[in-house]
């Protein structure tokens, strides 16, 4: 597999170098921590703080989701590997505008581990910190152990909840409780046609057979729930829209919101294939798509592959995804922008 | 004249650097078929910064212990993902578990195991058979424990702990994950070693090997 | 080559039926033509129409530039085929607002044909039409013959230029003369690591080999002007820019905007580290980056690759540049937005 | 009694769709070396819609010009790319040549070959040697003048216009684009042949059967 490469020991520290300086007018490094970096108009005093985080690899999340109305700061790891404590920790020092701090970010075992022991070095300055997981990937394990399931694309809604929440003024406690809901009630379902490789191997993480595709997938090249023969865009996504009303409670004139993010290699012409049928599916059932978004949303490397993600509104969650907030990605009833880059 | 303890350690975290060097693509390629493909990248990554860190120490002055906690922090900070957070609680554990002792013979090699694998266990809560490196340090820290309850010469009691590792490693491939990124395979893990677990054996035949070399 | 497809002779429609249906907020089909579509708050009487128009397969372009602001209807051809002449009609007829009507689009024989009979079409109507082809590929042909060069990426400032002139209420010759100016100071360079697949085929149009990269790159899996050996992330951009600085006559202190666009399949990481090498290349020149854009912005399917383009602003330019526009990808200063949909 | 003149003009347009179904995917192919990849699908979707618009067309009132002018509209608003406005003004230019002919016999066929090649011609501003389908219209439009000069019968006006096309399109491999996609490869056009000469040939041929077949 090629790919625009100096060393590849370096690559996360290019690119790093590179999306500073790209996304400048949206975020900042914290003191010369260049895996802490801070929304420029994000932290003040009142406001609950939104830290977000994870490894590289899936841009643009999870920096382009900092900014005013969005994330006040995020800590970057290595490629698919949590941050360690120390970035996370200075993240929420950063974000902390004295009414407690707000942790948002996948379920998985490394990202906890790290994200918990920058928790307990931070609540000991006096800052306090909650923590919200991820949990939007509805294949990655039974609804009996929903809390058990992986945070996936549908981080998505869920940052932009709480960056909307904290931005309102809203308590800790209230932040914590209504991003909590947008996780309750974000349902996502991922289909790789071919693994990601990453840059030190340059080879597939693992092959998927010309003539299969992998249900379920996960959004760091892990392998997905299961191994099936590939079959037409249309049948995909009714595997997948079957998926999510299952456990999705709609009833007809409900409102969603609906994301369909390519993985890294997949382009817009198939994505806007599969939203075609997202539409049919849900207006089939009555239910209106509130807003959408169809594009590179949370990537893995150069997987060729996509998810589709259902956030089921409900007023008040209507209500903060309409929230104004200006990022390097997602600029939404802006008021004032500074026009100048957007990545 | 004896190497120290301290030095002996030093040259024990640069021998498991070597170590992982080595194993390296393969490590990462186990990681691939039920993780995310990043173990070996991930370990390269942490015991090279844990001999950087190491390398700014004075070894003259520095205590076994030092040794123990610089790693840890070298280790955590360079590379978060599982792995940091989890070999960095077990080395911190032993720094604890070395605080004043300045030798380094088989009753403080079982202590150092000991810690390591509780360490791990009480950061990622994971119990033997879930699939992952605790079902190769809990039966090494076991075997050494052992080991030094029988006596065994130090070629023996190495041997031993050896084997518990690589035997601990090999029977992941018949586990099936319930910890970690490949718990949400499920039956798919079946037939695949842990990484993780591999790892780990590697790791404590580098210890193995650094402290029987150990001039005396 | 996997991809997510019905049936592939449906494929330009199916991806309209998605398009249409996610990006309503900002474009509306005209009459039942699907394949001519007009900005909801684009036309107005007294501005000067801006149509813009092409094959599909470059996702976003040249859709996503259709609003307010921005291109004001959008005609639609087949994967990397012109539109025929009746849709350009339709948009050009749709667009104008009295004043005349600028096209704008790429230098390629079967669009210039098209355009050009719709043009005649249509002044055959009374509305006057002007044409400003975009030729911004540098690597396509030698600068003696700098207007037979493609248009390529570089496009988007040309669209934004246009677009801003016409939202301004500029005269069609101010329309046409800053818009050529726009063009002439646009400079793109591509190269491409993989071709792309067409969805009848889902074969490569052709093969590069394991350790081969095509140096200018069209953005229609044309093959490029040379085949090289693969090179670094910097050597490659330092060809790229050694390129566009024997042709850009940028003095320290100027002021630019940047583009570093995917063909489809490579992904932002590679990208960042793309515009690291740019941003040192022109700072050490003491150029500006005045404003920048890192993403898909016009992509050839799934083809490996990238292209960097560099527009030399002026004051005039800088201006227009920042004019605010808000379409389904590039919102700019923009005053109001309806705060759905955005692909 | 003979068939309509009009009947083998859509019978014409009917083997021309089948002969590009055959050699669809040869074609894009061929433009896949040179040019985006698409000439096969691009000529299998207008000749499918040339056929279609001519379906529509009651046979026994239209005259040879309708079928003409019909197949250039149904083909120019199915595809547009390049060879949109080149087949449709080759057509239509045809259309013209045969108004008032209610026969098609080879001084009509020749000025249908001839009008087609300048309707090309013009359209797309190419010259012989530009490597485009120009290059085997042209001579192919030259032979259909010679035979009828020197009063060929049918099948051997046929077969030397359908030489002519094909020794054209052959020729197309020595020849450095300077038109259309492929210019920009300058001399790495050499060696290919160029896909639209080649989807001519195709059609002179079909173009010669139908005619040849003609029941009289
Ligand atoms: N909770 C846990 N307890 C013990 N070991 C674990 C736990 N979770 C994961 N591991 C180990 O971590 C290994 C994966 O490490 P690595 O690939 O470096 O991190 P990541 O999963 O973040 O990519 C697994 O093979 C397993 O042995
Ligand atoms: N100006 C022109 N005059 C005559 N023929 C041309 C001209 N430009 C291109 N062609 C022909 O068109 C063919 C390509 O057709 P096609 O692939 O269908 O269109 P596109 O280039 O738009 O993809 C070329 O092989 C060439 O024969
Ligand atoms: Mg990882
Ligand atoms: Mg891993
Ligand atoms: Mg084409
Ligand atoms: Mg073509």
């Amino acid at each position: 597999v090629k790919k625009f490469l100096n060393n590849p020991n370096d690559v996360v520290e290019e690119m790093l170098d590179g999306l500073i300086a790209a996304h400048k007018p949206y975020l900042q490094p914290i003191g010369n921590s260049r895996r802490a970096l801070v929304a420029r108009n994000g932290p003040r005093p009142g406001k609950v703080g939104l830290v977000i985080g994870g490894g590289t690899g899936h841009e643009p999340c999870f920096v382009g989701y900092v900014g005013k109305g969005l994330a006040d700061a995020v800590a970057i790891g290595n490629i698919f590997s949590s941050p360690p404590p120390d970035p996370i920790a200075k993240c929420a020092v950063a974000a902390s505008g004295g009414a407690g701090v707000l942790f948002v970010y996948g379920n998985y075992a490394g990202d906890v581990m790290n994200f918990e022991m920058a928790a307990e070095l931070v609540e000991e300055q006096g800052i306090p910190i909650r923590t919200v997981l991820t949990t939007d990937d509805i294949v990655s394990s039974p609804v009996e152990d929903k809390e058990g399931r992986r945070g996936v694309a549908g981080n998505f809604f869920v940052f932009k909840v709480a960056g909307a929440a904290c931005d309102r003024g809203m308590t800790l406690d209230e932040c914590e409780a209504v991003t909590r809901k947008a996780n309750d009630r974000t349902y996502t379902v991922g289909v790789a046609l071919e693994s990601c490789s990453m840059p030190q191997t340059r080879r597939h993480n693992f092959e998927i057979g010309p003539d299969d595709m992998e249900l379920g997938m996960g959004i760091h090249g892990e392998p997905g729930v299961s191994r099936e023969r590939i079959r037409t865009a249309d049948e995909i996504v009714d595997t997948i829209m079957d998926n999510i009303f299952k456990e999705m409670k709609a009833e007809p004139g409900d409102r969603v919101a609906v994301l369909v993010n390519s993985f890294g290699a997949t382009p817009l012409m198939e994505l806007y294939i599969l939203f075609r049928r997202v539409e049919q599916r849900l207006s089939a059932k009555n239910i209106t798509i509130e807003a959408n978004w169809v594009g590179h949303y949370c990537t893995s490397l150069d997987m060729v592959g996509a998810s589709i993600s259902i956030l089921h509104l409900d007023r008040q969650l209507t209500d903060l995804l309409h929230h104004p907030c200006q990022t390097a990605i997602l600029s939404i009833n802006a008021p004032e922008t500074d026009g100048a880059a957007r990545g | 004249m004896s190497e120290t303890a301290t030095r002996v350690l030093a040259r024990m975290f640069e021998r498991m650097s070597e170590v992982i060097e080595t194993e390296k693509d393969h490590l990462s390629e186990l990681d691939g078929a039920i993780g995310d493909g990043d173990h070996g990248i991930t370990m390269s990554i942490g015991f090279k910064a844990v001999n950087a860190a190491l390398s700014t120490l004075d070894l003259d002055t520095a205590s076994p212990s030092d040794v123990l906690s610089t790693a840890a922090s070298g280790f955590l900070n360079a590379v978060g993902a599982s792995t940091g957070p989890l070999y960095a609680t077990g080395f911190r554990r032993a720094a604890q578990a070395l605080a004043d002792r300045d030798q380094l013979d088989l009753a403080a090699c079982r202590d150092m195991l000991g810690a390591i694998s509780e360490g791990i266990r009480d950061r990622g809560k994971a119990q033997r058979g879930d699939k992952t490196m605790l079902d190769v340090w809990l039966p090494a820290a076991e075997a050494a424990t052992a080991g030094v309850a029988s006596n065994l010469s130090k070629p023996d009691f190495w041997k031993a702990v050896e084997n518990a590792a690589e035997n601990g490693a090999a029977a992941t491939a018949t586990m099936i994950a319930t910890k970690g990124r490949a718990a949400r395979l499920r039956e798919r893990s079946l037939g695949h070693a842990d990484p993780g677990a591999v790892s780990a054996a590697a790791l404590i035949k580098a210890i193995a090997g650094a402290s029987c070399t150990q001039a005396e």
